[in-house]
């Protein structure tokens, strides 16, 4: 078999590279650093990292939450506190990831997207549940730069290590409502379910959610109530109580589901899930409807 | 499933009435603080002046309504409350039916009180 | 060790139509996922998925501009298999209630978008993607399939038989993230990679931090071809602190790019005179590009893309969605100052060889969605095409690991596919593998057996040395070089290549490898340990890298979205042809296959790309 | 949910420097309405004095009202319903679906309503022979 790719030698002939290594083609064998060139090298990276932090104009210190359960310097929760350069534009999020690859390779958060669509970093930033790619460092200051920026896990959740906390609970629920369509006369091949544009339109805003948490997490009464559905779960529900395409019978079942014991009734419109949804739903207003549609459909059968 | 539509009361219920009862409350409990602090002033209250107007029907029948109905939205929003609050099994049953005691010795004593503040006599 | 008949590699689009599909055909399926499924990036996906569904529209034209699109390195098999399923993919996901935007008359609305002859592009507001994902999710759910969420593939178990095409793949190993356990799967039917992209290969994006080429480094470890790794898309307004992309829409509006001295540089420096801003997605990065390299940049790193002059009406109309993501993400107000704009990496057309049933050259080893190429995209994707891939061959890979009967694929796989060898590439330094092959195994965590279970246990027994290995040792942080790596991609090897830069790339990646043997993991917790994944990841990212390096070096022609400084033109004459790199036990074998443009309808003469 | 560790100080229930309009109005309108049960049962119980005969309750109303820390109490009940009625109202509005975008603000209401009432009712309340 030929390996197809040759390689220029500093005298200028071709070899092919068959059954060897890169290194050992051109004649040396790759060494692994030892103990003391490795040392050197995080150094030098420490050093890096400091001439960057003393150039820069602006810095912004972060404040961020640690805890380890396995680690003995991190069982007991911890503040650290992290000084990176600041730069228009830069999130919560860079400024965390900048702190983590500068300083502490064990600074664990959850992230993805970077662009507010994946729903992974629901963050409690200066005292508010946010999504850290989406909150610019620079707003969290009425001008210029945050004195500080405290970062913690997201309340109300079991905190797994640092800033990422257990989704379980939250999953849990938003897979209790019975979250699909289940439309029962779909058409055969090509054929659509018609939709009118006002239907979709009255859906459109509760099909936005990423399951970010940040409502559940705001709720006091989900931190209170661990049967609570939460907003989240209601919301899931309401897009489909709501969509036209499911037939009334599905509707009433949806109703029964929501306003089971620890449903929608158990919202006390605190309206906090409402103000920290990053994808600006409207879930009390959500949630409220269904509490009147409920209390309709019960009118109905006496 | 079946237990959703086992229960005579569908959860809404207790839920509806609760703002039912508060919007007459508005009424009555505003009336009242009228009453007994403004045209009549609370120091001044007798019972010769109570039994007079409690033997108004339309009033005492106000009044009569508005212990009841503040028994029932007070004691069910205390209910509420806790269970919001997380409360579960054993200690949310027995809040439950001490609550219904509590609630209806109050509702007892309300229409005994207003009885004998009416004019009438109870032994 | 979990056992299951299919085992699929991702929760993005692809994965999840994969396992609703092995799942209709009766089959047990697992979805082994790093993120949660409703985290994939499939959820950025903002434009639509084309599909031929209306009076006036054919499957057949949907391929004729596909083809064309690719510049005729499509194979026409695939692309015919994919624009005659996606009506029915298509349909299949408003069946499922998929919150799709609507006509007056309550049918599903389809848009204009470049490069088509029919506005075909079905779509749900500026949130396609968001919404297919959630909706496969949500059947995900129904169905009751299993997923295992936040557990890191961290490599396959194929067994070693010298001649990849004789290789089987038994399963994978996975690191389960929340308890730091390696544990096997074994997969009865066959495993599907799934693992979508792999922008994190240059330091600017439109990807996610996840996507980070992991299904594509271990399908080309284990011994399947990577085809076409050269050809990358780049998107010409992307934010430049975060990648996040601005939709086309604001130049379709008639937002216009200005240079640091105020120049409208597509017409003033003569790179689009007829089309200015509207030239296509390939123009216009270049050119911006040669204005940051010639000084005419702001702060050497982008321009400005200025919407002003629309008026706050129109803006706040029809582009809404743009002025939030400046703000939120950039902490520019578009109504008031002028957006900055760059380059990103946003595609990769290039991926796992598979035919048109996902099907790649090892026994039981799938691939589908963006990891892979089955190749419709060719040398460019248009817009819109990536989501019925995903629908289509995540479907058909699902049905045919699942043991359902789809007839016999035309398009060939494996090294025996290969029509011609590279011989004269010009690398400086030697691609491939530091060490030398693990002995007991050949392909690089295969196993010396046949037993399914054994295979598997024998993966998991390397792998959990190798990991051991990274946790114990002192070494230096995986962070920087990472980090290296992406800045050489994005400086030789994007939207400008040069032989030159290809070869310094090369030589950085060598470098990176390199350093990346004594790379250890700092953190020391079992629990959740982000620095280990990361770790493992960016060795992923060095190989992926390695490839598209090398693919690019070998292509001496102008094509798609692969452009040569040296070779400025499309030469159908040499190089109407895929590129191949085998891993070949780690020293990369390059070779060509041919493209087929024989559909079933008809031939596809090569014409000149113009629109 | 309850941590299986000491979070520091991220409690149960957040922090009440950080609660916004709607949690504010809930503990407050849990608090009045507590209030107002306790008051309810009490009241009760005091005009239940009337079963002894009426010189039995004109002495103890009047015993009572002439305390002048049961005339600020009775300030304190005044304060205490008149914000759950104010804030009862807004809440049965949110329940017909009526002005949620004004919520916050309707709660800032319900509070400086409360206070110009109350204010206003002092010397009412307070004025009268004290024992
Ligand atoms: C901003 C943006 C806009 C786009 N717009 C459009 C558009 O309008 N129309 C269009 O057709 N296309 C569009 N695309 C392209 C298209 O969205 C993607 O190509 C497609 O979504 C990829 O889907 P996927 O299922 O292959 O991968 P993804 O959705 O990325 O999913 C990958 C999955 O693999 C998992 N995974 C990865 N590695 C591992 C591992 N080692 N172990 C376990 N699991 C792993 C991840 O957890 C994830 O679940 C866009 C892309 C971007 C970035
Ligand atoms: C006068 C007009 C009143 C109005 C408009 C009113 C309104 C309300 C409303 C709407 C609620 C429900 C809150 C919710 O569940 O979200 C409520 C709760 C409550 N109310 Fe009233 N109410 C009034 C009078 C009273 C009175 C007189 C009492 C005392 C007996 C009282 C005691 C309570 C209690 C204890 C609660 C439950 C608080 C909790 O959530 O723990 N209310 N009120
Ligand atoms: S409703 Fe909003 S806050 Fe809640 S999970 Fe969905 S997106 Fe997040
Ligand atoms: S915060 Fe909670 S109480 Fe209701 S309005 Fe939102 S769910
Ligand atoms: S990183 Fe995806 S939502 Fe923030």
């Amino acid at each position: 078999m030929s390996t197809g790719i040759t390689e220029t030698e500093d005298d200028g002939t071709e070899t092919q590279t068959q059954a060897v290594g890169a290194a050992r083609a051109a004649g040396e064998t790759y060494t692994e650093m030892d103990s003391e060139e490795i040392e050197t090298a995080n150094e030098e990276a420490r050093r890096r990292t400091r001439e960057l932090v003393e150039e820069a104009d602006r810095t912004v210190k972060l404040k961020v939450f640690r805890f380890d359960p396995e680690v003995p310097e991190k069982e007991e929760p911890r503040f650290d506190t992290f000084t990176v350069p600041f730069s228009k534009g830069m999130t919560v999020l860079d400024a965390l990831m900048w702190a983590r690859d500068q300083y502490d390779s064990s600074l664990t958060f959850r992230h993805s997207c970077r662009q507010a669509v994946c729903g992974s970093d629901a963050l409690f930033v200066n005292g508010r549940q946010r999504l850290g790619c989406k909150t610019q460092v620079a707003d969290l200051a009425d001008s210029g730069i945050p004195k500080k920026v405290r970062i913690e896990p997201l309340p109300h959740a079991e905190v797994v290590k640092d800033l990422v906390v257990d989704m379980e609970h939250f999953y849990d629920q938003m897979e209790s409502v019975e979250p699909y369509f289940q439309g029962e006369d779909t058409p055969d091949g090509l054929e659509e379910q018609y939709q009118s544009r006002e239907n979709r339109e009255k859906v459109k805003m509760s099909t936005r959610c990423i399951w970010c948490g940040a409502c559940m997490s705001s709720c006091n009464i989900a931190a209170g109530n661990n049967d609570y559905l939460g907003p989240a779960a209601i919301n899931k529900a309401y897009r489909f109580a709501m969509d036209d395409r499911e037939g009334e019978d599905l509707t009433e079942h949806r109703l029964n589901i929501i306003e089971q014991e620890h449903g929608v009734w158990r919202c006390q419109t605190q309206f906090s899930c409402t103000e920290v949804c990053p994808k600006d739903i409207p879930l009390t207003e959500h949630i409220q409807e269904l509490k009147r549609e409920a209390v309709k459909k019960n009118l109905k059968f006496w | 499933m079946s237990e959703r539509y086992s229960s005579f009361e569908p959860k809404g219920t207790r839920w509806l009435l609760q703002r039912l009862t508060a919007a007459f409350l508005v009424i009555v409990l505003a009336f009242h603080f009228m009453q007994l602090h403004f045209v009549n002033h609370a120091a001044d209250v007798t019972f010769a002046g109570t039994s007079a107007r409690m033997s108004q029907p339309g009033y005492f029948a106000a009044m009569v309504g508005f212990g009841l109905t503040a028994t029932f939205h007070g004691v069910n929003g205390v209910y509420n409350g806790l269970v919001n609050q997380g409360l579960d099994g054993t200690g949310k049953r027995v809040v439950k039916y001490g609550l219904i005691v509590a609630g209806l010795l109050l509702s007892a004593q309300i229409l005994r009180l207003a009885f004998v503040m009416a004019g009438g006599s109870i032994s | 060790m979990h056992e299951h008949d299919v085992i699929v590699v991702g929760g993005g689009g692809a994965g999840l139509r994969a396992a609703i599909a092995a799942h209709e055909e009766g089959a047990d399926v697992a979805i082994v996922t790093k993120l949660h499924p409703v985290r994939s990036h499939t959820g950025a996906a903002e434009g639509g998925i084309n599909a031929a569904l209306r009076d006036g529209d054919d499957p057949k034209d949907h391929a004729y501009d596909t083809m064309k699109g690719s510049d005729y390195l499509g194979d026409a098999p695939a692309i015919e298999t994919l624009c005659e399923m996606s009506p029915e993919e298509t349909i299949q996901l408003e069946h499922w209630g998929m919150p799709f935007s609507r006509e007056d008359d309550g049918r599903v609305s389809q848009r204009p978008f470049g490069g088509l002859s029919f506005p075909r592009t079905t779509y749900a507001g500026a949130e396609t993607g968001h919404h297919l994902l959630h909706t496969m999710y949500e059947q995900v759910v129904k169905r009751g399939i299993t997923v295992y969420d936040e557990f890191y593939v961290t490599e396959l178990a194929t067994t070693d038989h010298p001649d990849p095409e004789e290789r089987e793949c038994h399963g994978c190993i996975a690191y389960d993230i929340k308890s730091g356990d390696l544990v096997g799967f074994e997969a009865s039917g066959g495993v599907i990679l799934a693992t979508g992209g792999d922008g994190q290969t240059f330091d600017h994006t439109t990807n996610a931090v996840a996507n980070t080429g992991d299904g594509l480094a271990m399908a080309y470890r284990a011994g399947v071809p990577v085809e076409d790794p050269e050809f990358v898309q780049f998107h010409p307004t992307t934010l430049p602190s975060t990648g996040v992309l601005i939709s086309e829409g604001v130049r379709g509006e008639g937002g216009i790019l200005y240079n640091g001295d105020g120049e409208r540089f597509m017409f003033e420096h003569g790179y689009a005179n007829n089309d200015g801003e509207l030239a296509s997605r390939d123009v216009v990065s270049r050119a911006e590009l040669t204005e940051v390299n010639e000084g005419r940049g702001i702060e050497d790193e982008y321009v400005y893309l200025d919407m002003r002059h629309l008026g706050e009406e129109r803006v706040v109309d029809r582009l809404e969605n743009i002025l939030h993501l400046a703000e939120d993400f950039e902490g520019v107000d578009g109504l008031d100052e002028p957006m900055p704009v760059k380059p990103g990496q946003h595609y990769h057309m290039g991926g796992i060889e598979t035919n048109e049933n996902g099907h790649t050259c090892i026994d039981g080893l799938y691939a589908a969605g963006e990891c892979a190429c089955v190749s419709v995209h060719g040398s460019n994707r248009l817009g819109g095409n990536a989501l019925p891939e995903l629908i289509v061959f995540g479907a058909r890979a699902g049905y045919h690991a699942a043991g359902r009967e789809l007839g016999e694929a035309r398009i060939p796989t494996g090294p025996s596919a290969r029509t011609e060898a590279e011989t004269g590439l010009d690398t400086p330094v030697s691609p491939g593998a530091i060490d030398q092959p693990d002995p007991d195994a050949v392909a690089d965590g295969g196993a010396m057996t046949a037993d399914p279970t054994a295979t598997v246990e024998h993966t998991l027994d390397g792998e959990r040395a190798r990991v051991e290995e990274m946790m114990e040792r002192d070494g230096i942080n995986h962070a920087e070089i990472r980090s290296d790596l992406q800045d050489a991609m994005t400086q030789n090897v994007n939207v400008f290549r040069e032989k030159e830069g290809i070869q310094d790339a090369l030589e950085t990646i060598r470098d990176c490898r390199e350093r990346y043997q004594n790379v250890a993991v700092a953190d020391p917790s079992r629990t959740f340990n982000t620095d280990l994944l990361h770790t493992i990841e960016t060795r992923n990212l060095i190989d992926v890298a390695e490839t598209i390096a090398l693919g690019a070096l070998a292509r001496e022609e102008f094509r798609g979205a692969h452009w040569r400084a040296e070779h400025q033109a499309r030469d159908d004459e040499d190089w109407l042809k895929h590129t191949m790199i085998a891993w070949n036990d780690g020293e990369p074998d390059l070779y060509y296959t041919d493209v087929l443009l024989d559909g079933e309808e008809k031939t596809y003469e090569p014409k000149i790309r113009s629109y | 949910m309850s941590q299986s560790y000491d979070r520091g100080l991220v409690e149960d229930f957040g922090r009440w420097t950080e609660f916004s309009a709607g949690m504010w109005a809930w503990i407050f309108h849990k608090f009045t309405g507590w209030v107002l049960v306790g008051y309810l049962f009490t009241h009760i119980a005091v005009l239940s004095t009337a079963m002894q005969g009426s010189d039995a309750y004109n002495s103890t109303i009047q015993g009572l009202e002439g305390l002048l820390l049961v005339r600020f109490l009775e300030v304190g009940l005044l304060a205490v319903a008149v914000f759950h009625i104010l804030n009862g109202i807004r809440l049965l509005f949110v329940d017909l679906g009526l002005g949620l975008e004004s919520q916050d603000r309707t709660f800032y209401a319900s509070l400086v309503v409360t206070g110009v009432i109350v204010v206003a009712s002092i010397p009412t309340f307070l004025m009268g022979k004290l024992a």
